[in-house]
């Protein structure tokens, strides 16, 4: 990962002294294990900053919405299709940017590996294949392969879709990954038991909305939640209200959703909610055949009309 | 037992006026179901109240009446959101509920013996008019007043059967205008606030007080009329609007800095809202 | 000081009995997760381990609750007319609730317990709760109660402070109220001569392990506006997602909004926690918005807590240093980095945020 | 969602063809009749607990 770490400053440095850029997005230390912070790199001085490994799971497309400004990116594969996915929405204008292409070997899933230890973990360490996890009475190496993001994990584009500049060669792409066996497991369940699954995964939602909010198609300058005329959603703890948000969310997303995972990762509550953008993107796979932010000349299945459009379900 | 602040007092709509040509301006008069709510909603020019509408919630609206006014509370209303939309599909004898008085007011005390210059603009006018009714029927107590107010057409202002009374009367100077109108029978101003503030509005000293209500759009070109002509920010008091929720201090949505527009507020000097984030 | 010693062996049946008398609230384990929540008849609170995701918060001031219901029946002659939820029957408990989140409840009381207008919902919940505090042998890496105010040991708004000792837990009991809660569970044993020995040695230690800090000393002398125009605020802001963790995580942050509903001919008033971070906190009926950029929310946030409530009570900050908005930040902004780059400004040009 | 089927149904009627209307109207009816009333996204809490 130092490699990465340096190539990108290498990069930051040059576009910002060629003045190509004059903007930098990319992640710094952060304060606690397991955590970077997304940043804003506008001076030289600054490019020291930047750093990567396995703990830049926030989707930097989402800090491109409206900019207007010249910005060099660095962009995994995910992060690539929903910059791609802002530039057919135009959110971002393609002249904008620089990309900066970040062949990914996926995301470190801090939830998880908090659940596995034993106490407060004080230092997390990636050494090559391995995660060397220290706390204050204990050591525990995992396999990276394990310790991965759920989304990471069943990812086909770890590498970028669109880029000006790479960090480092391309890695190979996983292959023989079965993508939905979680969606497929609650399509086998009957109405019953689908509620009652709905009703225990979104149970401890507290609405502070970070799914929606770290979500980079969420852009909407008046969510659907925040409206008063009509209220479309009550406001308070109820279930119904909350089950409604979390549904209507991931609608708002069916066919643009690129499973970069940010809104899981981003929850405090620990929600998978994954696993409804995932229904909607296996339909959208199975449906249209397609993959959201791979090609920048096609708009999303559900904005264009085609009259071999599936409708069997119109009786 | 402690009151709870959030419980409205129980009224019924007694009247309604359409005041404006484009039909967004109502002015609502409420008579207290439990006639002992009267005296316990005592007010001051300049405070406002919570309007609740059972199923729909509460907006916080000036008090539009004065407390010289017996007999009634009254209040008007633009049509812009959720509450005041559902306000005005209510009809004469529909109960609903007032919570209040709220805020501050106009400093009356420190207005005692003073000049008084009022500045309002558009639907912002209604505490102005509680003003204005509150010092006419104290007329003793103050020196000159001056009245400068201003809406988009003759057909936007607010209350003209009683600015036509006013205006016939020679204990308050009335400097009523608009911003332009085709009417050829129109014997007032013509001219933005700003403008008309800066031809009629008297010279500054320290016993005139100028009270200054209206959209930020008004308010921020008459400030530098106001410095321009000497008047110091201690002598500008200004009414403020923010969201408001709890309209007690509680809820916090309507902060300035450590003030609550709602409590500590809504009336501030410009001298107290320079040391304060413009966030308003 | 009355000590008490309480065998673990009749703690469930402590419990059980106060039961009878108490809501009983607690940590309580919610999957992956401990929460502060009400515990099921019979359950134990999970004592071991950090503190809890959510904060004791919701035991005086859930996250939504009805203040009012009426009716909407045209037929009905009390129509439209508000009526006050009456208040829970019986007391509430919060065992297990930890210094920093008790704290918290005096901090936030300054709001709801001002001089003139008080909020009878937080008022009667907080006065029918009794806290019984865990002092905290663990504090975690992001803890830094010690320089907010309070400590692993403090006893500032508990009723009685409980002392884990392996085998018991050592309570001290600070107030009639504990006492009395003392006596619903039938815990009276005498506790050891060197209760108040263990007590004061446990602080030491656990205070020795409290690693993190927060600067604040120059914070009130700052002039507000200042602080305010400062220059980091775009480089503070800028990965910010605004979502509401911070504040909802937060046990001193108290912002909420009222709203009302109706089913069929039956409607309520109720209030739910709301949070500075969403642009529609502040959005006027015209579109204007005080607070519509990100940055400014952001600071809003920041200088309420540090400067604004400072300012205000000459009381400290309105945080407690339980590092809950620093684990659970989406994106790591992390609020001594923040109250660092405050309390130095002007003093140290150079500091930088990372 | 875990709402049954034959709650929702999708038909494409031409403002033309009213018997279809009538028709597809009936067999909704029926069949969500058939289900029965829809309780689940009642809210259940609206009153004071």
């Amino acid at each position: 990962m130092q490699a990465y770490t340096e190539k990108m400053r290498e990069i930051a440095r040059r576009l910002l002294k060629e003045c190509r850029v004059e903007t930098v997005i990319g992640f710094r230390k952060g304060s606690m294990p397991m955590m970077n912070e997304p940043c804003l790199v506008k001076s030289i001085d600054d490019v020291d900053q930047l750093v990567w490994d396995g703990n830049c799971g926030i989707n930097l497309a989402n800090y491109l919405t409206n900019r207007t400004d010249q910005i060099a990116v660095f962009a995994k594969g995910c992060d690539s299709r929903n910059i791609v996915t802002h530039i057919i929405e135009n959110k971002i204008k393609r002249e904008q940017l620089v990309i900066i292409g970040v062949p990914c070997k996926g995301m470190i899933d801090k939830r998880r590996i908090r659940s596995m230890a034993p106490g407060e973990i004080t230092e997390v360490v990636e050494d090559g294949e391995n995660v060397r996890v220290k706390g204050e009475n204990f050591e525990n190496t995992y396999p990276r392969k394990e310790v991965l993001q759920a989304n990471c994990a069943v990812c086909l584009h770890r590498n970028p879709v669109v880029y000006d500049e790479l960090v480092a060669d391309l890695v190979p792409e996983q292959q023989d990954v079965d993508r939905y066996e979680d969606v497929r497991a609650i399509e086998a369940m009957g109405p019953e038991a689908k509620w009652e699954f709905f009703e225990a995964l979104l149970a401890p939602c507290i609405r502070c909305y970070a799914c929606r909010n770290a979500c980079p198609l969420c852009y909407c300058p008046t969510c659907f939640v925040d409206e008063s005329m009509p209220q479309w959603v009550g406001k308070s703890q109820n279930p119904v209200d909350v089950r409604t948000f979390h549904f209507l969310r991931a609608y708002h997303c069916a066919g643009r959703c690129t499973d970069c995972g940010a809104c899981e990762r981003a929850c405090p509550m620990g929600i998978n909610m994954r696993v409804f953008t995932k229904k909607l993107e296996k339909e959208a796979f199975e449906q249209w055949g397609w993959e959201a932010g791979l090609v920048l000349d096609q708009r999303p299945p559900l904005d264009t009309y085609r009259p071999d459009d599936p409708q069997d379900f119109i009786k | 037992m402690q009151p709870n602040p959030y419980l409205p007092y129980p009224v019924r709509i007694d009247d309604i006026i359409v005041e404006t040509e484009d039909k967004n301006l109502k002015t609502f008069k409420f008579t207290f179901i439990d006639p002992a709510d009267e005296e316990k909603f005592a007010y001051h020019p300049g405070q406002f109240a919570e309007l609740s509408i059972a199923g729909k919630g509460e907006i916080p609206i000036g008090i539009a009446s004065s407390p010289t006014e017996k007999g009634f509370v009254m209040f008007t209303v633009n049509k812009v959101g959720l509450v005041s939309t559902a306000l005005h599909n209510m009809k004469v004898g529909d109960v609903m509920g007032i919570r209040g008085p709220l805020g501050n007011w106009y400093p009356w005390e420190r207005l005692e013996g003073k000049n008084v210059v009022i500045i309002g603009g558009g639907f912002a006018f209604t505490t102005l008019r509680s003003s204005i009714v509150y010092m006419l029927a104290n007329r003793e107590r103050f020196g000159e007043i001056h009245v400068i107010y201003g809406a988009r057409t003759p057909g936007m202002l607010l209350y003209r059967e009683e600015l036509a009374a006013w205006e016939a009367r020679d204990d308050i100077h009335m400097h009523i205008t608009v911003d332009g109108t085709d009417d050829p029978n129109w014997k007032y101003n013509v001219g933005f606030v700003p403008t008309i503030t800066d031809q009629k509005a008297p010279e500054a000293d320290e016993n005139t007080y100028a009270i200054v209500c209206g959209p930020p759009i008004m308010i921020k070109f008459t400030q530098p009329v106001l410095d321009a002509r000497g008047y110091g920010h201690d002598n500008i008091i200004m009414s403020l609007e923010n969201r408001m929720k709890c309209g007690i201090g509680m809820c916090s949505h309507c902060n300035v800095g450590q003030h609550f527009v709602c409590k500590d507020g809504p009336v501030f000097t410009l001298a107290q809202l320079n040391r304060m984030p413009r966030e308003y | 000081m009355t000590y008490i010693l309480i065998d673990k062996t009749q703690w469930a049946q402590g419990l059980a009995a106060a039961e009878k008398a108490y809501r009983l609230f607690g940590p309580v384990r919610q999957g992956a997760m401990v929460n502060f929540a009400a515990l099921a008849p019979g359950q134990a609170p999970e004592l071991d381990g950090l503190n809890t995701r959510l904060s004791a918060r919701s035991v005086v001031y859930p996250q939504s609750e009805i203040l009012f219901e009426y009716s909407v029946d045209p037929k009905d002659p009390a129509a439209n007319i508000l009526k006050e939820t009456p208040p829970p029957a019986k007391p509430a408990a919060a065992v297990g609730i930890r210094p920093c989140d008790a704290y918290s409840f005096l901090l936030v009381r300054r709001n709801f317990d001002a001089p003139d207008v008080k909020d009878v919902y937080w008022l009667r919940n907080y006065e029918a709760t009794v806290f019984v505090g865990l002092a905290c042998d663990q504090p975690g890496s992001t803890c830094f109660c010690t320089s907010a105010g309070c400590g692993p040991y403090s006893e500032q708004g508990l009723d009685v402070l409980l002392k884990d000792t392996g085998d018991a837990y050592l309570a001290k009991v600070l107030t009639d109220k504990g006492a009395a809660f003392m006596a619903a569970a039938g815990w009276s044993k005498d506790a050891p001569a060197d209760s108040e020995a263990q007590f004061t040695q446990g602080r030491q230690a656990a205070e020795a392990r409290i690693a993190s800090t927060v600067e604040t000393d120059r914070l009130a002398e700052i002039p507000q506006m200042v602080l305010y125009e400062a220059d980091f605020w775009d480089e503070v802001a800028f990965s910010c997602i605004n979502c509401g963790t911070c504040t909802y995580l937060c046990p001193t942050c108290w912002c909420f909004d009222i709203q009302d509903e109706v089913h069929g001919q039956h409607g309520i008033r109720e209030r739910n926690w709301d949070s500075c971070m969403f642009p529609l906190f502040t959005l006027h009926g015209s579109g204007h918005n005080p607070r519509g950029q990100k940055v400014q929310r952001v600071r809003q946030r920041f200088m309420h807590k540090l400067k604004y409530y400072v300012d205000k009570y000459g009381n400290g900050i309105q945080c407690v240093g339980c590092g809950r908005c620093i684990q659970y930040c989406p994106v790591n902004i992390d609020i001594r980095q923040v109250c660092r780059l405050m309390n130095r400004f002007g003093q140290d040009a150079s500091c930088k945020v990372a | 969602m875990g709402v049954e089927p034959g709650r929702v149904h999708f038909s494409w009627i031409s403002s033309a063809e009213s018997t279809k209307f009538v028709d597809v109207v009936k067999k909704v009816t029926e069949a969500v009749r058939a289900v029965g009333p829809n309780e689940k996204y009642v809210k259940k809490e609206l009153k004071v607990a």
